[in-house]
């Protein structure tokens, strides 16, 4: 190209741990999208400058070491009860952005009355929903949302539509409800999706941040160890399978509707 | 001067947690303590506090722990079957030594059960109800005033032990209504340095009761161990005609007071019976249980239950005295004269004058 | 030239890094770390844009990546 | 000083809002008090009572099995009530609804007061309870009327307070009933 | 002769019950309890019994008081954390009188602590933590071997008692694998007169615990405590080395099974130690416990909390003999030494010899 | 018209009690719908000869005392659980009618995630679901249906969309779920919508019966002791601002939809 | 002619039959039953035609109804 | 007879298999058997170790301290387990993966089992766990080789029976090892 004139190249680090990370390593799997997932909450955090005003909201699950890796306050909510928790903490310190981080066990097994009425109450938490499906951290149990014939320790069979029923699309569902403000279901299998997801999970802060009301990302997931599949091919079920079965796309967005 | 107002011991609660600076009450209605959930919903919004009425017990337990982890005074309250739900909850306030207040007015049970005033909760109260190895402070008042004055107490021995506390009312307790002196709460509530605020400018706080590293679990539990033999200190109790006792009831809450007419009656036809009434039934009052019974050399219990307070007063007087127990289970209302007929048996069967 | 330089001690070996790159500038080591799994190299530096895809997509931050600046 | 009345009826004849007023008066005069609310075991409808107790010093059961007084306004409370009031006590009787044969007292002292006939006298009959809480003050002087009437504008809802001068006239017509027997 | 296989604790209870007549499972996974429903989900349909995976250890419960309500012999199970979101199912088990076997491989708490093993919710089983004045049958097994022995007895009992029953293990007996002879169950199950079946030629039935008419709830408390007090004849303890022993220790499950070994090492060491070990806990072996007490004059209470058996054991000693206490909150298993070294404190200490 | 011959003119009972109640007066209050639809229930009961084979599942509320009513085996469930104790219950008798009765605050607060996953599980039950939007028993307090605006005990300032959310409108959410196969909403407030109602109820049957799946049906009630109304407002209540927020139709038929 | 039997003491005197009857056959009585209810009369007989649609909206199944039979 | 080991080491080395390999064999061989899983603290990845009781009398503890035997298979265990054995037990370290400064034992019976470098021989690098089982049936005598070898098919999940042979000839060749030392 034309030669320029005295121009200083500089080495300029374009991509990092996030600074509202601490330094551990993750416990998480090789491959295990849990990782990715807390980063990019972690980089808008960042972003927004939210680091001294975040209270975390840890799930039971293979996440509930959230709070070694976040360097924000946090409290440790029982199984399933996170948005009961962020509601209360969110209601008490309104100033703050409070955010919960659920698998599908937590969020749509036992934890199902809380999330629906935190969300139709429409409290103006942040809802990040690792949708795995499978119960991670007890050693790959069915989960609500395991697919159809999908085999985990207690579906040895395969999950049977007859006697576990189909899995649950939770985006759906709470976008039947008129107290969610945001829905939306990403994934971060690739960089396409990824870029997508990023998106949605800025959104999600902003009707935070501004008041709108409940947000909520479902991330779909992968679980290479209890899917007892390479990363690889981990990542190619959620292309696949996942993404048939929970489809992308934002479900509800009452900014946008109005 | 305070100002006398004629209260449901119910409202009361609701006066005290106000007055104590409670700006967040959770809960899910039940009866007998819906007049609590219905007067928060009425006045919280009034002080600029919230009032949440959940979608069970167990969000509102844990709506608690969400709020009270950021360091506000924040209540919950149910009945029985709604304690219940709650176990799980309280378990985690206390293995992560969040404060709140939890206010049960028992009913009877088991199960569905009914609504009259029941005491079958005091093992879940005092034992815990829930998993693990914890206790939370257990304040059982026995009259409209108390439910306002132990409250406001149950607020600052929660944020003094960062500790649940428990008020074990019943039906009785909950919905008679009585004068109240509204004696202002006078106490500076001290800031909390562990409280979710975000990590502005400081180290960020964890609120948790998951301990991994080798040994950190067992040191957890140790140190609340010790916190629980440090509350020993706020062991709070009644005596009553007690001094010159013969025969020492021990009782408490709804029949701790219908027996002080008991006694009364029992004293005119010249039987020397007093009363201890444990305020704090954890911590118990095994002390002052002790030298009731070293000094009168006999003991009743009385309960609206089978048998279970009986056990601290057993434990505490480790085969002194004589312990003997009237135990009814719920679904009526003991009169005064029914039990002075009970203490009167034993009186007898004991050979006493 | 954009540079990747990956922590050797973070790295798991999941390999998405590898197939996430749009110019394959990674790939699997030999070498295996203190927790026993064969990390990641960014050799084949030749094509590499900087553009931090195998970054975002590492699940375990295992990259850290360097851009040209001009002032 | 020591009194206890059951006050028992149907669920809409005002039984818990006499207990209440009587409470309210008593403390205002000064008294210590305790109201008991009993609702009846179905949850809707049926009968429901209440106990107040009215002293000088600190009240300790709030239940009363044999009461120095009942006021009993219809024919279940009757039955009830009126055999357990004690030998020494009174009894009201809504005479309105509840035929005399039905009340079996140790007492003799039973008061028969028209309650429908006195509030419609009034002007409104649905103040059958205030005529009796004025009859109840008058015969067994727990309290005077009058401070009974004092102490409604603390007794009532404030959006009922225009009903204030219709409720006094109603408690000292139950009043003056019992002053002329 | 029955076949003897190598199996995990966990999976013993499993066989126990479906030997047992077992045709309905429901759970939820919780750690370190997850091999029951993984065995579960695997052989239930071989036998034509239901599997579910629940929601919640709350629905779970509640598919348990359903399917049991029709008669059908059904088991739950979970650990600590799950137990407590179970309590007010047991509570209304126990109160409209439908059996049922509850698993508690209890982990560490308070709160969600660990998984460790603990003996922090024996209060909780043994007292009800859920409300009213209840009790469940508490059975502690300690070997691979008892899981499977215990669990058939567990369906009788519930059966013969229309009550739940609880097996109380813990981490550790959840977990190790020992051989099991598989004993084959030879016992008849009888018809339930009570069970809803659809009313078809008789008269309908009704399963409900709540009591509205007058003194209705008062009696059924009374039938239930009668009841309770009838199954004192199921007790059951293990004495080891215990006959001659100058101090006998009192330990259940795991840590019961531990002490064997310190008794085996203290008594080569020339300490005439023994062991009493409750199987049942409750009822507790209140007899035993005191005819020990006499025999010796010195007792010692081992638990994996910081003392909650104890109560039970002082309850029953009522001061006759001095009761040691050593107790060690969840978070590491002790070891037979450590153990040991403790006994041997407190044979010294009480100048034993 | 044109006369005709012989004819006996008999008095024929067209309407009374149906043979699968007891005799038992109703405790409800005056007006209240609980009764029609015992009642509607209990026809069908009848018409399908079910009253030997028909386990109920009762829940608590005011209907709490529904074993008084039904001549049929009953089983009384803890507050919100009655679809978990009919799972169990369906299970263990296949060849038993089994349904759950159930009000708002039991099915739509506490019970959420129960009555969730049965649909969801696609369990063989009929759900009776009563929603009167507003917790009846308990003495009128917010359910979460309560209506915007409106007035209960705890929610003395009418119910308020910022704090407590919109009224969750549960066919709708449930239709969602695969695992449900038959969902709609009806009424009772007028003789039309009372017969589209027993159409629906029975067709809950029929999906029941013929084992085709999980099948709910929402009636629209009044509670006129607590909405502090006659019995004739509170109807008109049902038909105007009811039905406005809870629309009468049916949500998912699954063998009309194939 | 079809029927109406009024079972007085299951009568909440709700009134709903009222309004429901089309051709208006039924009023609010002015007598009291034993629960305290004014209970319903059916007294305008002459047009009803046993359509049981009073029974059917009738929340304490106070109404019986008969109707003719031909055979 | 009486005779206690500590199996540790990483995830993946098949740690737990040793154990239960040893106690089905142990089992059909007529002992009393306690096996005793512990799993690190953090839920994914980690060290894993078990603990194996074989003795003629039923089994107190499941829990050991000082073991009769430790078989460490990687550097974190060796450290942690090896002083802990009994000074007249035994240590089996896995010499492929830890260097003898790591193994600080009170027992001069230390035995270094190239684990890797055998089972490679045999043709499977990952059966170093066979081939160290072998070892230690030889070099304790808990167990015959043999024993072991007869209990295969009870001890391997049906779908992997056809690795018996190879599992077999790891056995011994861990065993021979051993023998030839
Ligand atoms: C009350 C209670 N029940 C059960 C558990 C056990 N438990 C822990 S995590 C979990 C589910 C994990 O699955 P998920 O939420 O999908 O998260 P993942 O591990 O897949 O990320 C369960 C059932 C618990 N800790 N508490
Ligand atoms: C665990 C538990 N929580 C709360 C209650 C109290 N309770 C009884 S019924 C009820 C709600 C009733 O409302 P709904 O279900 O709408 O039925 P309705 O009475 O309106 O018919 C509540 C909260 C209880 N019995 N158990
Ligand atoms: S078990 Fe699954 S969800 Fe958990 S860390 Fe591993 S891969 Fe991730
Ligand atoms: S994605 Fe990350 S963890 Fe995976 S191989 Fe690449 S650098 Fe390593
Ligand atoms: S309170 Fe409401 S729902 Fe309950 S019986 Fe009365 S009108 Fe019906
Ligand atoms: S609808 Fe029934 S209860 Fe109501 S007035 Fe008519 S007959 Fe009476």
């Amino acid at each position: 190209m034309s030669p320029q004139k005295k121009t200083t190249v500089k080495m300029k680090k374009v991509f990092d741990r996030p600074k509202s990370m601490t330094k551990k390593p993750y416990h998480y799997c090789p491959g295990c999208h849990h990782g990715v997932i807390h980063r990019m909450l972690a980089e808008q955090i960042d972003a927004y400058g939210l680091k001294g005003k975040t209270i975390g909201v840890a799930s039971v699950g293979c996440s509930v070491l959230l709070y070694d890796y976040f360097d924000t306050d946090v409290v440790e909510a029982p199984h399933g009860r996170a948005p009961a928790v962020a509601t209360g903490a969110k209601r008490a310190q309104p100033e703050n952005f409070v955010f919960t981080y659920q698998g599908d066990g937590d969020l749509a097994a036992i934890g199902t009355a809380e999330i629906i009425h935190a969300a139709n109450r429409g409290e103006k938490i942040t809802v990040i929903f690792v949708n795995n499906a499978v119960f991670g951290m007890t050693g790959g149990q069915m989960a609500p949302t395991t697919l159809v014939g999908q085999v985990t320790t207690t579906s040895p069979q395969g999950r049977q539509v007859a006697t576990a029923g189909p899995p649950i699309r939770v985006a759906e569902m709470l976008a039947t409800l008129d107290g969610a403000a945001y829905v939306a279901r990403v994934a971060v299998n690739n960089i396409k999706n990824y870029k997508v997801a990023e998106k949605a999970l800025k959104r999600a802060i902003d009707f935070q941040l501004d008041g709108v009301g409940f947000a909520f990302v479902e991330f779909l997931s992968s679980c290479p160890t209890n899917w007892k599949m390479t990363p690889q091919e981990a990542n190619a079920r959620v292309a696949n399978e996942m993404i048939a079965q929970f489809p992308l796309g934002v479900y509800k967005d009452i900014l946008a509707a109005a | 001067m305070a100002k006398r107002v004629l209260v449901k011991g119910n409202e009361a609660i609701c006066m005290g947690a106000l007055a104590a600076g409670c700006k967040f009450y959770f809960g899910y209605p039940i009866t007998p303590q819906n007049d609590i959930p219905e007067y928060m919903s009425a006045h919280m919004p009034e002080v600029g506090g919230t009032f949440i009425q959940a979608e069970s017990e167990v969000a509102s337990i844990n709506m608690l722990l969400g709020a009270a982890a950021t360091g506000a005074r924040a209540m919950t309250s149910s009945s029985s079957p709604g304690i219940s739900l709650k176990q799980e909850g309280i378990s985690y306030l206390c293995g992560s030594e969040v404060p709140g207040v939890v206010v049960n007015m028992s009913r009877s049970g088991p199960g569905l059960g009914g609504i009259h005033p029941s005491q079958g909760d005091y093992f879940q109260s005092t034992r815990g109800g829930g998993h693990g190895d914890y206790r939370v402070l257990v304040l059982a008042p026995s009259t409209a005033q108390e439910n306002y004055d132990l409250t406001m107490l149950a607020f600052d021995l929660a944020d003094k032990y960062r500790n649940p506390v428990m008020i074990l009312g019943d039906a009785l307790i909950g919905n008679i209504k009585e004068p109240v002196e509204l004696k202002p709460y006078r106490r500076k509530i001290k800031p909390k340095d562990w409280a979710l605020t975000g990590a502005h400018r400081r180290p960020r706080r964890i609120v948790k009761s998951l301990f991994l590293a080798d040994g950190e679990l067992t040191d957890h539990n140790w140190r609340l161990y010790k916190k629980y033999q440090r509350m020993a200190k706020e062991t709070r109790f009644e005596n009553y005609r007690a001094d010159d006792a013969k025969l020492v009831l021990v009782a408490f809450g709804s029949v701790g007071r219908i027996l002080k007419t008991s006694v009364d009656m029992l004293r005119e036809k010249g039987l020397a019976v007093g009363l201890l009434r444990p305020i704090t039934v954890y911590p118990f009052p095994h002390q002052a249980v002790q030298e009731a019974a070293e000094r009168t050399g006999h003991l009743m219990v009385v309960e609206l239950n089978t048998g279970q307070m009986v056990e601290d007063v057993r434990l505490a007087v480790e085969g002194r005295a004589p312990v003997d127990f009237y135990g009814r289970p719920p679904g009526s209302i003991p009169t005064p004269n029914e039990l002075a007929k009970e203490v009167a048996k034993v009186w007898r069967k004991r050979g006493l004058q | 030239m954009p540079k990747v330089v990956v922590q050797k001690e973070l790295c798991k070996g999941c390999g998405l890094c590898v197939d996430a790159c749009p110019t394959k500038n990674l790939a699997m080591g030999q070498r295996v770390n203190a927790q026993g799994y064969a990390y990641v190299v960014w050799d084949k530096k030749a094509k590499c844009t900087g553009c931090a895809i195998c970054g975002r997509l590492c699940p375990d931050i295992a990259l850290r990546i360097y851009k040209e600046e001009r002032k | 000083m020591y009194f206890d009345v059951i006050f028992a009826g149907f669920g809409g004849q005002g039984v818990m809002l006499m207990g209440n007023m009587l409470s309210v008066a008593g403390m205002h005069a000064g008294k210590q008090i305790t109201y008991m609310p009993v609702y009846g075991v179905e949850m809707r409808g049926g009968t429901a009572n209440c106990t107040v107790v009215v002293s000088d010093r600190p009240v300790g059961s709030p239940v009363v099995h044999e009461p120095v007084c009942a006021v009993v306004m219809n024919r279940p409370s009757a039955e009830k009530f009126a055999p357990r009031v004690l030998k020494k006590g009174m009894v009201l009787v809504n005479a309105s609804l509840v035929d005399p044969k039905y009340v079996k007292a140790r007492t003799k002292k039973v008061i028969y007061v028209p309650c429908l006939e006195l509030a419609t006298e009034v002007g409104n009959p649905r103040l059958g309870n205030m005529i009796m809480l004025g009859a109840l003050c008058q015969a067994s002087g727990v309290l005077d009327v009058e401070q009974v009437v004092k102490a409604l504008p603390k007794a009532l809802d404030q959006r009922y307070h225009k009903m204030i001068p219709i409720n006094t006239e109603a408690l000292r017509r139950g009043g003056r009933f019992v002053a002329e027997l």
